[in-house]
């Protein structure tokens, strides 16, 4: 049998971190550092063993640390949204919490060294954090925009400064960067970039956008697509995003095996749900 | 049940046609081939895949929204999608066959020709041990799908499939969740010559989305819902019960509500031979072998102990 | 069903011969007197308290386990005990009427000339504004009950009592829960003059102990045990769901499976005018003011507004 | 209306200690110490809000503290039984936990300054810790007597030496005190104490011993009933106790309302099922 590329053990909570209204959840999670690539995720049994919620819950693995005082260990970048992740920001370091990752495809990197965007709202800042990275070693000159809600739920600017050329903030109320949406900003931005690839991390609306933005430019695009996936592993068929194959053949296809990531033109944007 | 009649019961992983090499088996709809499957679940633990219902017919899924949790069960729409049965056993039946993996192909239809014809399809396939018959899909009215909610029903299509299946090869009935009507069904199964009777499908439900007074499955058929998980077992264990005290010959393989391997013990003590995972399968990717580690355990602390678990493999 | 399907249902509260004063009703058998109960609950939160099932003669309750958990459910033994009609009338019921609690008296009987004199007797005591007639408690084959598993025993037993109930008496038939009959049995009950149905009634349900592989619960039954819960709540609103399609007039009391206020909004948008909590009481005393809190609050936030809560005052 | 006999809250969790393999739980429970008397019992929801396991859990108020730094507290003394009782011991100070108490009825008190002896085991002392001191105060003589599998599970033994006129101890292993199981010593330590009133709290087979034993030597029993008790505020009917009534009529009736102290010349032993 060859080396598992995928793990499932029972990761154990070492440290929380607020980060705004965001949290910083560090796991030890042996083996799951190695394996990971930026895009691919983190799928969490969340609320303990008793818990009568069953789905599970998706994570981009924000960081990873082979090793350490603590072992192999990997950080997500929560946001407080159900009972869930309210219960997962709460956990007494030592809580074991059932971890299987890494899951999905990851970002396609580009052969050349090129300039890319990455475009990310709020938490999908995750996504993305160590693509810039993996860009960076490759050559590429790499852009930033980040949005959120308000300054209380951007993280990661201040890190992402140190690889990328340019990192521009928008925030909706205007708390930090300039006012506005990702989504209206981005015909300017990618204009003045002229990304020869677009890579974006946020809801629907945004991942759209950006594969028609990239597209009318002739640029490529990377969307990650973060909707529902209650089981993660491609059992329950949750998660199946239309897309039109290699082929010219329009399928739905599992987000969880066949992405989280696309490329964005490959995607059937009118028939997808949420 | 006392432990005398436990012991007069089928034994443990016997389905009459074949005899499975261990109690737990992957329910229909919930084990699906993926690149990363094996590197989670233990496939050997399993003592059968038994594969998504398919039809004659090919039927493309829906994206979108497909299940609604609710307190510790999922509510799903009921609809028979995927590859149809050349596409299944062109794809998925030979990737587990391949891993040694025996294989059930659950199949429905909408006529007692067309169950005769998917059945013939679906036996004659190289691996495949076994055929279950999804019989009336919870609110399958409408869909196409022959009716069976009396004995009678059930009877004729057991009738109709019974002469395609090779020796060697089991048929299962796959029972709706009628608690009034289980034993009847169940006796009109074996009668016209099922090997065994899977209890029961996922129950008749309807979930409310908080923010629509709806159901939150914008591209299903509200009136085709129902229920799986944890919250079953105590009805699915109902049926079982029943049916083994009703029917003390017949062979049972329990569906509904297992997360522990207690749960399949507290299924094989009411009186299956074997059970079914599903809804566990998608929240716990290494069930199987979890699932067996826990069944010894809990065999062994239950007195007086039910069963002797079968190690012996399939012929 | 649609917005304006909605509208045309039954008010909130509305149970024909009487209006409650809010939606939110204590299931039978699960809202006892104590010494405590009012510093606990508060009563006035209450549309109105159901009875436990009282028979005609009284019948004493066996000491010992009497609930097995299960996930998100619990699962426990049907019995009809208690003190009987008379018991309960010259003790619970003026205890809740001097509290200004509006009191449905639940009954069961073995003839249908029995029914009628006890939903007499109930009918008869100042304060009850409704009797429910448990009908076919599950798994009661051999408790003497009357048989109700087809629409024409609902039928029999409700025009049986019909006449025995002054005017502002409202009469509500309680349903088993059996997906494929609730419809016919909810529609026998109407036709023959029940004000409301009551949907559903505890599951048939089986429970095994892990550490004897039998029922937890020596002094009973194991054929006569049921499911009640958060566990039960897709199955309940299934059953309301499909009652309010296929009789949009008829008047729906719903019980299954209420935890929150977000549970007794779901059953009153799929069809339900009132909402009966059973198994929530046990585990949490002061259920009626947070359900009352937390149903405003839940129907605040459905769009569409589902329906126009009631804060009508009972006659 | 008075004021009520009885609250309902969400306790907050102040602190955790070990005692040997059982553990003290301090809960701000305001009002709940104003209430109190030795005998009744606090009811809890154990698992947090999403737990799938609906029965509640009775545990003895060990201790109180009517108003300290944190407000009214009280402590418990928590054997790790079960999830729910595993989650409790576990939990992060400041998780809020559903408590009803004060429940049931109290021990009854002599009149007189007699002679009492009160017997516990394991976790039962909780029920008897409090009680030692209000005996104490009315002029009894108290002596006690703790059972235990072994060291580990035993506590308040030094707590009672200061109210006690003797503590003995007896340990199934013989790790701590003489070895032995507390029903069989009874019989020799009451005939040398020859009290008017026993008072015990433990399983079913103890009281009942203590319930013969006294009852044998003309004594008045206060036995502490810890059967099940799932709902703990009388719905449920899952406590039922058979016992002969003041009219000498056999009833069964509702531990948690009726009891959980009951005489023990008024339960019908060969009828209790736990
Ligand atoms: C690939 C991917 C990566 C992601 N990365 C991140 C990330 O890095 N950081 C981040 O913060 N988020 C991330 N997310 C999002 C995150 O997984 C979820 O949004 C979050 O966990 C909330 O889950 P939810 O949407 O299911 O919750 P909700 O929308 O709150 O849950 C709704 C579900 O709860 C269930 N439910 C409702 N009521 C009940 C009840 N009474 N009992 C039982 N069940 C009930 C219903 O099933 C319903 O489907 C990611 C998602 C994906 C797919
Ligand atoms: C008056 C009184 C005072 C007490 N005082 C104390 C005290 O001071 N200290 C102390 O430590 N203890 C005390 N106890 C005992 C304590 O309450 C319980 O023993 C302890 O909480 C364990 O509960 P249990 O017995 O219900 O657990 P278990 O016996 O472990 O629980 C069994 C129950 O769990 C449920 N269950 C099993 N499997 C599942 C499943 N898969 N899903 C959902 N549910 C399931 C079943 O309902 C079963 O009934 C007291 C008890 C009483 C009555
Ligand atoms: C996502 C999902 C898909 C399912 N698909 C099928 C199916 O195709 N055919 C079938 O007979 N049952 C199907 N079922 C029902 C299961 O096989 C099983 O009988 C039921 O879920 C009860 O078992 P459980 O509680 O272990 O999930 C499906 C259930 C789920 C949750
Ligand atoms: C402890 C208990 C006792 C019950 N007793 C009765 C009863 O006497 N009569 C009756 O009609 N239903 C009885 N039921 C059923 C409830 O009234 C209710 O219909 C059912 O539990 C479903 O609702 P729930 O999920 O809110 O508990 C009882 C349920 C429980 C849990
Ligand atoms: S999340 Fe279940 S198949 Fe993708
Ligand atoms: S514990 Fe429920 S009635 Fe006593």
């Amino acid at each position: 049998m060859t080396a598992p590329r995928v793990l499932h053990t029972d990761a154990e909570v070492l440290a929380h971190k607020r980060a705004g209204s965001l949290h910083v959840v560090t796991l030890v999670a042996p083996g799951v550092a190695e394996l990971h690539r930026p895009g691919t995720f983190a799928e969490l049994t969340l609320g303990g063993p008793d818990s009568d919620r069953l789905a599970r819950h998706a994570f981009w693995i924000l960081r990873t640390r082979p090793s350490g005082t603590y072992g192999s260990t990997i950080e997500l970048l929560v946001a407080e949204r159900d009972p869930g992740t309210r219960w997962l920001v709460q956990t007494a370091p030592g809580t074991a919490v059932p971890l299987t990752a890494p899951l999905g495809r990851p970002f396609a990197l580009p052969r050349e060294a090129v300039t890319c965007t990455l475009v990310a709202h709020e938490d999908g800042v995750a996504a993305v954090l160590g693509l810039a990275g993996r860009l960076k070693e490759r050559g590429c000159v790499v852009h930033v925009v980040l949005g959120a809600a308000s300054d209380a739920r951007l993280y990661g600017a201040l890190d992402l400064r140190r690889t990328a050329r340019t990192v521009q903030v928008v925030t909706a109320d205007g708390s930090v960067g300039r006012r506005g949406e990702l989504a209206e900003v981005l015909p300017a931005v990618l204009d003045e970039q002229r990304p020869e690839v677009v890579y974006a991390a946020g809801p629907v609306p945004l991942l759209r956008a950006t594969a028609a933005e990239a597209e009318a430019r002739g640029a490529w695009s990377q969307v990650a697509y973060a909707g529902a996936m209650p089981c993660g592993v491609g059992h329950c068929l949750g998660c199946l995003v239309p897309v039109v194959g290699e082929d010219a053949v329009a399928r739905n296809v599992r987000a969880c095996t066949e992405g989280p990531v696309f490329r964005g033109d490959r995607v059937r944007w009118d028939e997808v749900t949420s | 049940m006392s432990a005398a009649e436990a012991t007069r019961a089928p034994a443990v992983g016997d389905l009459g046609a074949v005899r499975l090499r261990g109690p737990v088996v992957a329910a229909s709809g919930c084990l699906r081939v993926t690149r990363t499957l094996e590197d989670l679940a233990d496939l050997s633990a399993l003592g059968a895949w038994v594969s998504p219902t398919v039809a004659l017919a090919s039927a493309s899924s829906p994206p979108g929204p497909r299940w609604w949790g609710t307190p510790a069960g999922l509510v799903h729409p009921t609809s028979i999608e995927g590859p149809g049965i050349s596409g299944l056993l062109a794809g998925d039946v030979p990737w587990f066959v391949a891993r040694k993996v025996p294989v059930i192909v659950s199949v429905a239809a909408a006529t007692l020709g067309d169950y005769a014809e998917i059945v013939r399809h679906a036996a004659a396939a190289p691996g495949v041990i076994g055929v279950e018959l999804r019989l009336a899909p919870p609110g399958a009215r409408g869909l196409g799908f022959h009716p069976v909610t009396e004995g009678f029903h059930v009877g004729r299509v057991v009738a109709a499939v019974r002469g395609e299946l090779p020796p060697g090869c089991a048929l299962l009935a796959k029972l709706p969740a009628l608690p009034d009507k289980v034993v009847d069904l169940a006796r009109a199964a074996v009668d016209a010559g099922a090997d065994a009777v899977t209890l029961v499908d996922a129950a008749p439900a309807y979930a409310v989305d908080p923010a629509t007074g709806r159901p939150p499955f914008p591209a299903f058929d509200p009136d085709r819902l129902s229920l799986s998980g944890p919250a079953l077992l105590p009805v699915a264990l109902r049926s079982v019960h029943q049916v083994r005290a009703a029917l003390p010959q017949a062979r049972i393989v329990a569906s509904g509500g297992v997360r522990t391997g207690a749960d399949v013990a507290a299924h094989l003590a009411a009186g299956a031979s074997a059970v079914q995972v599903g809804t566990t399968l998608l929240r716990d990717p290494v069930a199987p072998q979890r699932l067996r580690t826990e069944l010894s355990a809990a065999l062994a602390a239950m007195t007086p102990h039910p069963i002797e678990p079968s190690d012996e493999e399939t012929p």
